[in-house]
């Protein structure tokens, strides 16, 4: 039967702008976190970051180098220095591998690590993590999400690396198992001084852990802060307003009147005119609906793209054309 | 509109296909035999038949020269000559396809009619007795050498009961005293519109052992295929959910699972088509039966090399076409097809 | 106060597994009244889907319920016939889960799904049924209920997805909705968007709702009752205020705390040490006392029973409010 | 609403204990307990060591290899001849042990040369995809158009007939199913993170292709490479049969059922014999494909991570 899906007759497809226009810095030691609603590129954005996925356009500097159009070599020593954990930790290991095998696959590329020394490492990095070093020789079913969790993050820390970006590491877990990992996870930045990318569509784990915290909605930021501003009332961009109303809480004092968006987040392969969101947003202006806001300083103090926050005076007229 | 668009790509991706495959040939045809002049005029050619060949097929030229002789050749329906029966091949194919035609259409509506319904019985009622009967039947029936089922038959219904034919499509009075006046060459087709009803039941009684051995291994397959996806539907949380709503276990079975469940069987009954396509091949030696599979089967003692690849060609024109038609009925039944 | 809609007695479900059997659900008791958003809460294996399947008489194979009886409107469902579960089902008790693009039938248009549904438990017509579709569409906040009716499952976001489960369930009229984790698979302002849907049927029909959900803070803001669930029984019972705000046992206290709202920014957070049971091997005694940081010698041998430990009803199973009560 | 499937026991206290369990482990565990799997095997070993060991079993060795013995043509069974005599007289339990090398080794050097060009392409085609996958996928469409039998019949009848063509032709129509089989497998094992992890690092991709994507492939080739040992054989002997393949005064079981049929109805013992033989392999090697599926299969096989 010739019938597979992906024919070569479906090439025309539209190119999907996932992310689009993203500028964003990180600093050492700190912890940046992203949030956003499926669809809104903030898992594009970590693997664009760790080289899994090539940019079309735009550059990424680390140590102010860029990483995009880099040699091989270099590319191969930024890999050492640019690590990732997973959302789902029970397929971040090979079925078929051994805990020693997984956790010293970067060491065997990377450095020139064998034997005794090698099951050293990888032992010591267990301990680490909280982990026996017996469990060498398991495999991956052996153990539970919250463990495996933790493996994952001992693998990660294998070439002393200076940033993990951090998928979702907490969502496939339970509260209890959360906790541990997220303690885990701040005893280590600062024993190794690591900076994280924490990617996370949880407001709460997101605020608890980070330094500073960007918000992306359909591909583009809408909103950044210092993650104490953006809890405790300095949220400006109507989307974010939104979603920290939207966050149920037991903390009675976080609870907020509940701001309900209609509709659902559209499709980036066909992303709405003017501001992504306006279709969506109770305070949406005409403007909104022709024009594409900036990150701007200018109305809020810190960066937020939204004409609401930032009213034009200026170039009203360039920008609508 | 989506739905066009699907029909038109499949259309396109057959064509493709066609193509390829004529070029696939005309390599078998033309590049993989040691000698293809010698090839092309049969066994112990004299030394002038292969300088005409070479001239003819025009062996000296090019390899895309050939090919553009080849098609054209092809797509004016000359399919060149055999070498036993020094008829053009295209004749000779109009004589014998009917015959196999018939063989395999009795065949796959009865695997049609016997392997899917036993499929979704024995998938929804897994491990049941049934199951466990359907299983055995259907891989004692992938496992059966075709010919040796044919044999077995004639052993039991002609030689042992002595109930139906050793082979043949009519017996020899129907064929001297109540000749079929050949219309589409399909016999019961021929002897039904013409009221030749004593030819019908001739020919009918003639195709039961044929039709019975060439339907097995298709009915097989339809089981296991069918059985396989109703399992896997039937674990889908959608039915799930549905019994959990209180509907009915029969609306459950044979309309929210089957429909589910009949997209991959059509793929099956794709491939029981071309199983029965070349099941005929061994079932029409055993049956005696003149259709393409006696003639290519004698072609292939008789070294006849143009006439097997003109079968091979045209068979598998054949098995395009039920696939594409598979293909779009699918885009009828679910719409996931389209956009996938 | 209310007569209870539902009442759940001492239920028990094993799962016979070649490795043993896997107590899912270990003597579960608590009651719905009628009218109310009754919350489920527990981390994952506790048994709170099961409780909802068995609820249904719905339990996947190697699975039994093994003792116990659970009352609807008085009437026990453990001995209801299959026939007469069959109405219940969808009738009276609905259900709907966690991933809506898997409970939707994909090669089905969504109004075919629905209309099935009403004429199963209903004596419509045809076009009655369809006119019902119609205004559950509209009902539950799905615009264009005629070209939703045509549309097949795949062409709808997650969230109207959702909503068509939930229009589902309610088309025959159930009096009680069992929502499975309804919102897990959702966005967060997509799940706002749900948990106000629910809201505002429960006032505008009187829906009763069992919410079985891992996240405390949608229990906080959506619940009127709670019962926590840990290894197969209820640890805590009350109203959402008692059992969240005047928490009781240590087990609750502990999943409280873990929750990164409820802890300053980039502090600790309090930590359950070890991990959930399996339901394969039984712990003596309570069964969270490997765990417990206040466990006592009691706790070892005898399981503590549910006792009322404050106002409403508010209980908790543990032998540190034992004394104080007796 | 389902019904209680029996309990299986399962090496639980070697997991608790410490022991390694593979996969493996776990399959062939659950493989022996398989009766239907069990018989199988050792049908199949009867035909095997019955081949290898044909001049040593049969005390007619020069009658397997083609000398007639044309004073007992045509006997029917009897002491000296278990399963009769053939048109040329010759021992047909003889023929058969000599026949079974040939039809034998056509199913294993078909799915061998089937698996070692299929599985590679298919692993290429499904981890690299765009265009590299694009072009495995349509070429694998032209070769899956062809009715294999008779692509084979073609392929050998230009190649002329012999046991090596055959064989040839056979593998030729085989390949894009296990091509199809893997890609499809690789598709679905990209969607895990592991494949990402090791990516992520810097894993070359062949290696990622060698060490990740094959070893997880391998359990769904091994049943499809079980059963189709039984089909290889089937088309084999098909091919036999037509007359291309294996050519007298060489055995092979195709080739004496084509001969045999036309004195069957009189003398059944002789295509008879020979075409019980294909059946009796080809179904072993399907019931043991099914048994390896299942054996496979955690849900058959009940497997409850203990872990969790």
């Amino acid at each position: 039967m010739f019938a597979s899906s992906a024919g070569m007759l479906n090439r025309h497809q539209k190119q999907v702008h996932a992310l689009d226009g993203i500028d964003l810095d990180i600093y050492e030691q700190e912890t940046l976190g992203i949030v956003g609603e499926s669809g809104c590129g903030k898992t594009t954005l970590g693997r664009t970051i760790i080289g899994l996925i090539a940019p079309t356009s735009g550059q990424i500097l680390f140590d102010g180098q860029d990483l995009v159009n880099a040699s091989k070599d270099a590319k191969k020593s930024f890999n050492r220095e640019i690590q990732m954990v997973f959302q789902n930790p029970y397929t971040s290991f090979d079925p078929r591998f051994t805990i020693i095998k997984c956790v010293s696959e970067p060491l065997k590329i990377h450095t020139n690590l064998r034997g005794a020394a090698l099951t050293k490492r990888a032992r010591e990095l267990l301990e680490q993590v909280g982990m026996p070093g017996e469990i060498l020789h398991r495999y991956a079913h052996e153990f539970s999400g919250g463990q495996l969790q933790r493996i994952a993050i001992a693998r990660a820390l294998a070439l002393n690396p200076k940033i993990i970006v951090l998928d979702e590491p907490t969502s496939a877990l339970d509260v209890s198992v959360q906790a541990q990992i997220i303690n885990l996870l701040q005893d280590l930045q600062r024993q190794f001084k690591l900076t994280y990318l924490f990617i996370s569509h949880d407001l709460s784990v997101v605020q608890h852990i980070s330094n500073r915290v960007t918000v992306m909605y359909l591909g583009k930021i809408v909103e950044q802060n210092t993650s104490e501003a953006i809890f405790e009332g300095q949220a400006h961009h109507p989307y974010t307003q939104a979603l920290l109303s939207a966050m149920p809480s037991v903390v009675k004092e976080l609870r907020r009147k509940q701001i309900i968006l209609e509709g659902s987040v559209p499709d980036a392969a066909n992303p709405p005119k003017g501001c992504n969101f306006h279709p969506r947003c109770p305070v949406a202006m005409p403007i909104c609906s022709i024009a594409e806001p900036v990150l701007d300083n200018s109305g809020a103090g810190h960066p937020v793209a939204c004409f609401v926050v930032n009213p034009i005076e200026k170039s009203t007229d360039e920008m609508i054309q | 509109m989506q739905r066009l668009d699907y029909i038109l790509k499949r259309m396109v991706m057959a064509i493709f296909v066609l193509i390829s495959v004529s070029i696939l040939t005309f390599f078998i045809a033309r590049v993989v035999p040691s000698n293809p002049a010698a090839a092309w005029v049969g066994p112990h050619p004299t030394k002038e038949q292969i300088e005409k060949a070479t001239l003819e097929l025009g062996l000296d030229k090019p390899l895309y020269v050939q090919y553009q002789r080849y098609m054209q050749d092809l797509l004016s329906g000359d399919l060149g000559t055999s070498v036993r029966t020094h008829q053009p091949i295209l004749s000779d194919i109009k004589t014998f396809l009917p015959a196999t035609l018939e063989l395999v259409f009795v065949g796959m509506l009865i695997a049609v009619l016997i392997g899917i319904p036993l499929g979704v019985l024995s998938g929804a009622f897994k491990g049941s007795w049934l199951d466990h009967f359907t299983r055995l039947i259907s891989i004692a029936g992938v496992s059966m050498p075709v010919f040796l089922l044919g044999l077995l038959l004639q052993l039991l219904f002609f030689r042992q009961l002595g109930l139906l034919p050793l082979g043949a499509r009519v017996s020899t009075e129907v064929a001297l005293f109540h000749p079929v006046t050949p219309i589409t060459r399909m016999y019961l087709i021929d002897s039904a519109v013409t009221g030749n009803w004593t030819a019908f039941k001739d020919a009918s009684i003639h195709l039961i052992l044929p039709a019975l051995a060439l339907a097995t291994y298709p009915i097989a397959l339809a089981i296991r295929m069918t059985r396989s996806t109703m399992i896997e539907v039937l674990n889908e949380k959608y039915i799930m959910a549905a019994r959990i709503s209180g509907i009915r276990e029969r609306s459950v079975l044979f309309i929210l699972a089957l429909k589910n469940a009949i997209v991959p069987t059509l793929n099956a009954l794709g491939l029981a088509f071309v199983y029965s396509l070349t099941g005929a091949i061994l079932i029409e030696i055993i049956f005696s039966w003149p259709g393409l599979g006696t003639y290519v089967t004698n072609a292939v003692l008789g070294v006849d090399f143009p006439v097997i690849v003109s079968v091979t060609l045209i068979m598998t024109v054949f098995y395009i076409a039920i696939n594409l038609i598979l293909d779009i009925l699918q885009a009828f039944i679910d719409p996931r097809v389209i956009i996938g | 106060m209310n007569a209870p809609l539902l009442a759940i007695e001492d239920l028990h479900v094993h799962f016979n597994t070649y490795a043993g059997t896997v107590r899912a659900v270990n003597g579960v008791s608590f009651e719905i009244r009628s009218g109310e958003m009754f919350g489920l809460v527990g981390e994952s294996g506790c048994g709170k889907t099961v409780t909802g399947l068995a609820i249904m008489r719905a339990i996947p194979s190697p699975g039994r319920i093994m003792k116990g009886r659970i009352f609807f409107q008085g009437e026990d469902l453990i001995t209801k016939s299959e026939s007469e579960m069959r109405d219940i089902r969808g009738g009276r008790i609905a259900m709907i889960f966690q991933d809506p693009t898997a409970s939707l039938n994909p090669v089905f248009t969504a109004g075919y799904q629905i209309s099935l549904q009403i004429t199963q438990h209903r004596h419509v017509s045809k076009k009655e049924a369809k006119q019902l579709a119609f205004d559950m569409f509209s009902e539950v906040g799905l615009p264009h209920a005629k070209s939703i009716y045509n549309t097949y499952p795949h062409e709808l976001s997650g969230g109207m997805q959702q909503r068509v489960m939930i229009a589902m369930a309610l088309a025959s009229g159930a009096e009680l909705l069992i929502a499975d984790e309804p919102t897990t698979a959702l966005d967060v302002t997509i799940q706002a968007q749900i948990l106000a849907l629910l809201s505002q049927l429960r006032e505008s029909e009187g829906l009763t709702i069992l919410l079985i959900t891992h996240d405390l803070g949608v229990v906080a803001e959506t619940c009127d009752r709670v019962a926590v669930t840990y290894d197969g029984h209820i640890v805590e019972s009350g109203t959402v205020d008692d059992v969240l705000y005047q928490t009781k046992h240590p087990y609750t206290q502990g999943l409280l705390a873990a929750l990164p709202d409820t802890v300053r920014h980039k502090q600790s957070l309090e930590v359950i040490k070890g991990s959930v049971p399996d339901g394969l091997h039984s712990v003596s005694g309570c069964s969270f006392h490997p765990r417990c940081p206040k466990v006592m010698d009691i706790c070892l041998d005898q399981p503590p029973s549910l006792i009322i430990v404050g106002e409403k009803e508010h209980s908790a199973s543990c032998y540190l409010y034992m004394e104080e009560t007796a | 609403m389902t019904t209680v499937a029996p309990d299986l026991e399962i090496p639980i206290e070697d997991i608790k204990a410490g022991k390694r369990v593979t996969e493996y482990h776990l399959m062939w565990w659950a493989f022996r307990r398989d009766p239907l799997a069990v018989l199988s095997l050792v049908i199949l070993l009867g035909f095997i060591l019955g081949a290898i060991f044909a001049p040593n079993l049969t005390p007619y060795p020069e009658q397997g290899r083609g000398d007639p013995n044309l004073l007992e043509k045509f006997s029917p069974p009897n002491q000296g001849h278990l399963l009769g005599t053939d048109y040329l007289g010759r021992d047909v339990l003889t023929r058969i042990l000599y026949g079974g090398r040939s039809s034998l080794a056509i199913g294993f050097l078909v799915v061998i040369v089937a698996v070692l060009i299929g599985v590679p392409l298919g692993a290429i085609s499904g981890y690299y995809g765009g265009w590299i996958d694009n072009l495995v996928m349509r070429i694998t469409d032209i070769f899956l158009a062809f009715p294999p039998l008779l692509l084979a019949i073609a392929l050998a009848s230009a190649l002329g007939a012999s046991f090596t063509n055959t064989m040839i032709a056979i593998s030729f129509t085989w390949w894009p199913w296990y091509t199809r089989l893997v890609r499809a497998q690789t598709l679905s094992l990209r969607e895990r993170y592991f494949i990402e992890a090791a990516r992520s690092i810097g894993v070359p991709s062949w290696k990622i292709i060698t060490s990740h994507v094959l070893p997880n492939v391998m359990t769904p080739v091994m049943v499809q490479a079980t059963m189709d040992l039984g089909g290889a054989i089937l088309v084999g002997a098909a091919v036999s049969f037509i007359g291309l393949g294996v050519q007298p005064p060489l055995a092979d079981w195709g080739q004496m059922v084509s001969i045999g049929r036309i004195y069957f109805i009189e003398r059944p013992w002789y295509a008879g014999s020979a075409g019980l033989a294909i059946f009796l392999v080809t179904l072993a090697f399907n019931l043991l494909g099914d048994a390896v599926r299942d054996a496979a299969d955690p849900h058959t096989r009940r497997v409850v991570d203990v872990g969790r």
